[in-house]
């Protein structure tokens, strides 16, 4: 079989490179596929949120591979199931660093299992990609290969006391969370906030989700004098049991917090419909429905989840979409920068205004929160259409 | 102490016990029993304590589980639970007058009678609290506020709500006052008269066999003796049996 | 707000007087305290947010449906983790078996109901302007449950030959056998009362509390707090210490709030037991030698 | 203590019961893998196994409390919990403002599991298992809650970050030795205890609780120390694991980790140190590779555990256990020695006696006993006969110090015997035997016999613990006298057999074996003839008599007339709780009221 000088070339560059690193590699490398660590929650508490971004991540692994992969080489996602479980997830990055050797961590997409696997990671010197919302998950001294794709809890924050304090004008506010950490966290984080920008808080409280009767809490904060109640919470039950209770007591406050106020759990386990009215969660600009709009990006990108007859209808546009952006995104640092853990810190250091569906992200060597204040937004939650939301009344578009 | 020779029955055999071994857990107590029991006879079961008198009442009922073979009234019982006996017409009245003490005396009957029709069973019930007057008119009261006697009495009632073939009496005179004593063996004797069989162990021998048609004696396990109840010298041969072959000394002066 | 906590916290009771009594009838028939209690608490809600909201059915089929499953459920119970147990010299294997029963059912539910909590559908369907929706159902339901439930046992125990039955079981098995009650089909029969009054607590409950397989462990623990204060096998004690235990959270969740009042609840349990383990109206402990 | 012509020194010392539990082979092997590991350069396999040690550390105490007291710790997380909160929170300033050495924290750690350990524990001393388990669970659950409260100092819902052990056991394979370290010292203590006679005096207390109260085993006190060590190995485990999991939050905790330290051990075996810790390293191994199953996990643990109880209830450790299934000979025959008596019980002591005057006692509303008067001299056989029911076992568990009589006296040469303290008459050199031979079955026959011998040792908890000269002096004092005890009452030939294959007449002997490890003064015998042939009664009387002979008073509850009137220097008989007659043998026999009694005549 006769050789050509180009595939010679090839090859001794090959084992050239191989030689180097010290390791004899097969002339095949390049065309193994390159393995993305994938720590999703698919099972245990909290994990719808992982269920429908692992929908917009397999969805868009699938685009890649189908095209032809980065360079020939396919995308491999390695997931492993972290169950909610933080001792599942830092065995699971042990697996994923040193096993596997992954090029990239993607996740985990809960805020638990982060805490825990973030130093993990960077110890094994592993550039690490995650949607979690947790501040102090992003550190570039302490883990200089790790990168957020979204909101921060002070930026989800921000933007739910931004439209209370500024867009409604309400100055007495009720903050409660329930016992989680996610919970406990953001009102300790957010009663400051509100107070710096000028705004009274009349009553906060860390409330036993379990708790089936919430109705002392609200007749407190109404003795209080709160004129909108912010509950931080993630469990649907909870909130859900806010809005009944203030649409029994006929309190026409409104409500404004965190995503899940949002979710079709809650919807599920309203009294009456109308118990939704005037409950505004967080939401993300890129991914509502803007003067009965989706943005451009986002509306393109339904067009194309319908054409693949994904389901979404069940699960939220933006987790899908964060699902999606995530694996874009490392599928583009792949593609520019090798799979060379420094070339990729090198390369995602400098991504600017990186369109994703999602969010718009921004790095800088100092700076890996990558997702814009001004993106992230209030909305109706009873406008749910297409997994999307109408923007809250009273942003300017 | 060999065993008096088989007398000639006049009685066809009710029950039938023969190389019938038992005991808890480990601790075997009965070692290959054999002996009937005839049709309306009164047998007195003696012996010293721990003899395994109530364990073999146990066996034969069904409460213990056991090895050997038990007929009764023609029906092969080896392996029947107490249900069954009940059933057949054997019934066993535990030592130690367990009745519910949060029940009534009537509910306690009643019980006695689960599983029959409820008309036989009004009547049966009514048949037996005849047997005991005293506690008929305390029918409605909880069994909790008897006296020893009167529960004991109350025990024996339950087990006549089967109208028994044969009825096993466990220790009826157990914790009683003599004047009890004499009343609840004085049922016996109209059970006698009624055709019922019994088994009767006792510690208070010398009612025991003034009630009794024929005795066996039982020691450590195995029947000792057998006799009936008006064979002279019989105290004697009772006391051989229960000592052990070789009594040292006579026993009475 | 007085009336919040009462009514709330007699709801609540009313749950939690009805897992006692589930714990206590199984108690009764075979000594043996079991684990499954909660889980019938926590399938109640599963299997009626199932049949209703999942397979369209009528909420009464619905209801006749999850009965029959919290029976079936006790039987399984008994002939897999209480019989095999039963005549072991080892006392506390129950314990083991039927915390592995209960933990086998819960992660079944994980699984294919899912960890988040559901709801639970309105099951009688009343005018919002009628005299009765002056209460809400989710309120009444579970301690109309309760009452149903201590006047049906209370006929059953007083009036039927059976109820004297399990009475004359709980009070001394070995007499009742010589008397040739059927004990085995008896105790069976008790666990099969005792899962139907389980899932009745997990069902009409569930408004309030949801169709949520974590029910299971709260149940468990805040069902079993009124069997230690009202004393093992007394359905009455049961009934008070599950109202009272209701009232006594409510309260404390109104007057301290948050986990506090969890905290509170197991001082007292934990207080409770180390000054009077055989309840505050149980009776001694037998002889042991 | 033996000498060469002593029959007893040449019977073939059996290794300690535990022997068949701790083959030494499967340690070496594990410690091996654990050493050699490294090599492989795997920190996969790494964390795994660190996972594994840790847990280990935690369950090898749990094991003591589970496996051995047979206390159903379900909740024992929370020491977890607690550990790992206290070195996070002391390693990261978070009390006090001072940054600990994470060594230290780790201690303090370990010290905050100990005192936790006792404080859940203490409820096991007094409430019934059920109850236990659900007093540990909902400690469990409020751990965890406090966690999560107590933001300051835990960190709240976010958690805290665990410390970052220093040089020599720095993060990476340093850490994984400190871990391999730390279970391997679990292990050794543990396994110390576990042979030791606090071991044994635990397994007594979990399967013959009166027999070891008779034996003079206080179960409050050794329950304390016992969580006290399965507390603090519990806080110290916390600590690796904070660091392990370099950062904590209470959804680390769960019940299902609760559930799993548990049925690692029960998986392994109860009265086991190397089922358990197979049972650990299984558990924590083995969800790693059976990937797809992982949601199923839970289930597949609690089907295990169903099994487990079910089936096989001596888990891995009777599977390994070949040695208890050889057949053992079928016709033996129990021959007394009581000429070896004088050897087992020592010298003489000075006369004495038990006096119990007007002693009265009821049960609800009857009388159990009414007004009794006795006397137990040492040096007599003392018979007590009665019917059924005539209050002779009630007697003799007042004297043993169980009833506390309404009205009476009790007297040891006249000075008080105080009352409901049972483990208190062994000091008073005071034994028994039990109507139902009470015993520790999966233990061998020399274990259950040196349980009786438990207060005659000078080792401390804690020497045992370590291994120390005056446990090993214990231990062989012990073992020599058991033998001896064994030899003396024809069973030696046994002394390895586990208990509970003996036939009924051979655990009689065994009791009385276990009796004479007292060195007793009195003897206090319930029906010992129950159940033996007659031959075997008539060695037992002999043995009986010889006891007595060496200075013991004995007293002698049974049936068999013939053993008593042989054997006693004097018969008390009872009726309905009172001395219906008191004398000779001879008087008895022809007492014309014990006679109407007895015989009706």
């Amino acid at each position: 079989m006769p050789v050509s000088r180009r595939q010679v070339l090839a090859g001794s560059a090959v084992s050239a490179a191989a030689l180097a690193s010290g390791f004899p590699a097969p002339a095949i490398a390049q065309n193994e596929p390159i393995k993305i660590g994938y720590l999703p929650a698919l099972t245990g508490p909290s994990s719808s949120t992982g269920v429908g971004i692992n929908r917009g991540t397999q969805l868009a692994v699938e685009l890649v591979n189908k095209e032809g992969g980065i360079k020939g080489r396919k995308i491999e996602l390695i997931s492993r199931d972290t169950q909610s479980d933080p001792t599942k997830a830092v065995n699971a990055v042990a697996e994923l660093t040193q096993r596997a050797k992954a090029s990239m961590i993607w996740g985990p997409l809960n805020s638990g299992e982060a805490l825990a696997a973030t130093p993990l990671i960077a110890r094994d010197k592993v550039p690490m990609l995650h949607p979690c919302w947790v501040d102090s998950l992003i550190d570039v001294k302490k883990y200089p290969m790790s990168f957020r794709i979204a909101p921060t809890n002070t930026q989800v924050g921000k933007g739910a006391n931004h439209y209370v304090v500024n867009v409604l004008k309400l100055k007495k506010v009720a903050v409660i969370s329930d016992t989680t950490g996610y919970g406990t966290d953001s009102v300790n984080t957010y009663v400051p906030m509100l107070k710096a920008m000028g705004a009274e808080v009349v009553y906060t409280n860390h409330i036993d989700a379990a708790n089936p009767d919430l109705k002392p809490e609200l007749l407190r904060m109404q003795s209080a004098g709160a004129q909108a109640i912010m509950p931080w919470s993630v469990n649907a039950g909870f909130l859900s049991r806010i809005c009944n209770t203030r649409g029994a007591m006929n309190w026409d406050v409104p409500i404004v917090g965190q995503t899940t106020l949002g979710s079709g759990q809650t919807k599920a386990l309203l009294e009456k419909p109308e118990y939704w009215n005037k409950v505004y969660s967080n939401n993300f600009r890129n991914c509502c429905y803007i003067g009965g709009k989706l943005p451009p990006r986002a509306a393109e990108f339904v067009e194309r989840l319908k054409k693949d007859k994904v389901e979404f209808g069940d699960t939220l546009l933006w987790w899908v979409a964060l699902g999606w952006d995530g694996a874009m995104m490392m599928a583009e640092t792949f593609k520019n920068a090798g799979t060379k853990n420094d070339d990729i810190v090198a390369y995602m250091n400098k991504v600017k205004g990186w369109p994703g569906i999602y969010g718009t992200v921004t790095w800088t060597p100092e700076q890996h929160n990558g997702f814009p204040d001004q993106e992230v937004v209030m909305c109706e939650v009873n406008s749910l259409k297409d997994g999307a939301f109408n923007i809250a009344p009273g942003y300017s578009s | 102490m060999p065993t008096s020779a088989p007398r000639s029955r006049t009685r066809e055999p009710l029950l039938e016990v023969s190389g019938l071994s038992a005991g808890y857990g480990k601790i075997g107590v009965l070692n290959g029993i054999d002996f009937t029991v005839g049709a309306g006879e009164v047998v007195a079961l003696l012996g010293p304590n721990g003899a395994g008198k109530s364990t073999l009442l146990k066996a034969i009922s069904g409460l213990l589980p056991r090895t050997g073979r038990i007929t009764f009234a023609g029906q092969d019982m080896s392996k029947a639970d107490p249900g069954d006996t009940v059933r057949a017409g054997l019934v066993h009245v535990v030592e130690g007058h367990r009745v519910f003490t949060q029940l009534s005396v009537i509910d306690n009957v009643m019980l006695a009678g689960y599983g029959l029709p409820r008309d036989r069973r009004t009547t049966q019930v009514e048949e037996a609290l005849a047997f005991f007057p005293d506690i008929a008119a305390k029918r409605h009261d909880r069994a909790v506020t008897l006296s020893g006697g009167q529960q004991q009495m109350l025990a024996v009632a339950q087990g006549l709500v089967r109208r028994p073939r044969l009825l096993m009496l466990d220790e009826p005179s157990a914790g009683l006052s003599p004047v009890l004593v004499d009343r609840v063996l004085a049922a016996v004797a109209r059970l006698r008269a009624g055709g019922t069989a019994v088994l009767l162990v006792e510690q208070l021998i010398e009612k025991a066999l003034a009630a009794s048609d024929r005795v066996y004696a039982l020691a450590r396990g195995s029947i000792v003796l057998e006799a009936s109840t008006d064979e002279e010298d019989l105290p004697n041969r009772l006391e051989r049996a229960y000592f052990g072959q070789d009594a040292h000394a006579p026993l009475a002066s | 707000m007085l009336q919040s906590i009462v009514s709330y916290g007699l709801a609540v009771g009313a749950v939690y007087a009805l897992i006692g009594i589930t714990y206590n009838v199984m108690f009764s028939a075979s000594r043996v305290f079991s684990f499954t209690a909660g889980m019938l608490g926590m399938l109640g809600g599963v299997l009626g947010a199932l049949f209703i909201n999942k397979l369209g059915m009528n909420a009464v089929l619905a209801f006749l449906l999850v009965l029959a499953a919290g029976a079936v459920l006790g039987v399984i119970t008994e002939i897999l983790t209480v019989r095999p147990v039963l005549k072991s010299i080892e006392q506390h294997l129950y314990v083991l078996s039927t915390l592995a029963f209960a933990l086998m059912i819960q992660q079944v539910v994980a699984i294919y109901w899912g960890t988040e909590a559901q709801p639970f559908p309105v099951l009688v369907p009343i005018d919002p302007n009628s005299a009765l929706s002056i209460i809400d159902q989710k309120i009444w339901l579970p301690v109309l449950a309760c009452i149903v439930t201590i006047v049906g046992l209370e006929l059953l125990y007083r009036r039927t030959l059976i109820g004297r039955a399990f009475l004359a079981i709980a009070e001394d098995s070995y007499a009742a056998r010589a008397l040739g009650l059927p004990e085995t089909q008896l105790r069976i029969a008790s666990y099969a009362i005792a899962g139907m009054i389980g899932v009745l607590a997990g069902f009409t409950g569930a408004q309030m509390l949801l169709a949520y397989f974590g029910n299971q462990a709260i149940l468990n623990f805040y069902g079993f707090v009124p069997v230690a204060l009202g004393g093992m096998g007394s359905n009455r004690g049961a009934v008070v210490g599950g109202l009272a235990l209701g009232l006594f959270q409510q309260a404390a969740n109104f007057l301290v709030g948050g986990i506090f009042a969890s905290v509170a609840v197991f001082a007292v349990f934990i207080v409770v037991l180390l000054l009077r383990p055989e309840g505050l109206a149980g009776a001694a402990a037998a002889r042991r030698v | 203590m033996t000498d060469a012509t002593s029959p007893i020194s040449t019977a073939k010392a059996p290794a300690g019961w535990l022997g068949r539990l701790e083959g030494s082979w499967s340690w070496i092997a594990l410690g091996l893998v654990g050493l050699l590991l490294p090599l492989l350069d795997d920190s996969y396999f790494g964390v795994i196994a660190q996972r594994a040690y840790i847990y280990w550390i935690l369950s090898a105490g749990l094991n003591l409390v589970v496996g051995y007291a047979g206390q159903i710790a379900i909740g024992w997380v929370a020491m977890l919990t607690l550990g790992a909160y206290t070195t996070a929170a002391l390693a990261a300033g978070r009390v006090g403002g001072v940054e600990w050495h994470p060594y230290l924290a780790l201690i303090a750690g370990g010290a905050m599991g100990a005192v936790f350990g006792v404080i859940v524990g203490l409820p096991a001393l007094r409430l019934r298992t059920f109850y236990f388990a659900m007093t540990t669970l909902g400690f469990a659950t409020i751990v965890t809650q406090v966690a999560l409260a107590w933001k300051d100092v835990t960190g709240g819902g976010v958690g805290t970050p665990g410390p970052v052990f220093l040089w020599p056991f720095e993060p990476g394979w340093g850490f994984y030795y400190f871990c391999f370290l730390l279970a391997a010292l679990a292990t050794w203590i543990t396994a110390n205890i576990g042979s030791s006679r606090y071991g044994r005096a635990l397994v007594a207390i979990r399967d013959a609780e009166v027999a070891a109260e008779a034996s003079g085993i206080a179960k409050p006190k050794l329950l304390i120390l016992v969580f006290l060590l399965a507390g603090g190995l519990g806080g110290i485990a916390g600590g690796l694991f904070s660091s392990l999991q370099s950062y904590i939050t209470p959804d680390a905790f769960t019940f299902e980790m609760s559930v799993l330290f548990f049925i690692g051990i029960l998986i392994g075996g109860r009265g086991s140190i190397l089922g358990p810790a197979l049972g650990t390293i299984i558990l924590t191994v083995l969800p790693e590779f059976a990937a797809p199953l992982v949601q199923w996990s839970t289930f597949l643990y609690a089907a295990l555990l169903l099994v487990i109880v079910l089936v096989i209830p001596g888990g891995i450790a009777d599977l390994l256990d070949y040695k208890n299934r050889r057949p053992l000979e079928q016709h033996r025959e129990i021959v007394p020695r009581p000429e070896l008596l004088s050897r087992v019980l020592g010298a003489k002591g000075e006369p004495s006696a038990i006096r119990l005057a007007n002693i009265a006692l009821h049960f609800g509303g009857v009388r159990a006993i009414d007004g009794l008067d006795l006397e137990i001299r040492s040096g007599e056989v003392h018979g007590l006969i009665g019917p059924n029911g005539s209050g002779k076992t009630t007697t003799l568990n007042v004297i043993s110090g169980y009833y506390r009589p309404k009205t009476g006296s009790l007297k040891l040469d006249g000075a008080d015997l105080p009352f409901d303290k049972p483990h208190a008459r062994a000091g008073y050199r005071i034994a028994r035997t039990f109507q139902t031979p009470r015993l520790v079955g999966a233990a061998s026959v020399l274990a259950n016999v040196m349980i009786g011998g438990t207060v005659r040792g000078d080792g401390t908890f804690v020497e045992s613990m370590l291994s120390l000269p005056r446990h090993h002096n214990d231990e062989k004092q012990l073992k020599v006298a058991a033998l001896k005890a064994l030899a003396t009452v024809g069973l030696e030939s046994l002394a390895d057999v586990r208990a509970d294959r003996l036939q009924h007449s051979e655990l009689r002997f065994m009791e009385i074996a276990r009796a004479l490890m007292l060195r007793p003064a009195f003897m206090l015998l319930d029906e010992p003839a129950a159940g033996l042939s007659a031959e075997e009664i008539r060695r037992l009387g002999a043995l009986i008599k010889a006891i007595s002979r060496e200075g013991t008073g004995v007293l002698l509850v049974e049936h068999h007339a013939d053993l008593i009137f042989d054997i006693c220097d004097r018969v008390t008989v009872l009726n309905l709780g009172k001395t219906l007659a008191a004398g000779t043998p001879a008087e008895i026999r022809s007492h014309r009221e014990v006679v109407s009694a007895y015989l009706g005549a």
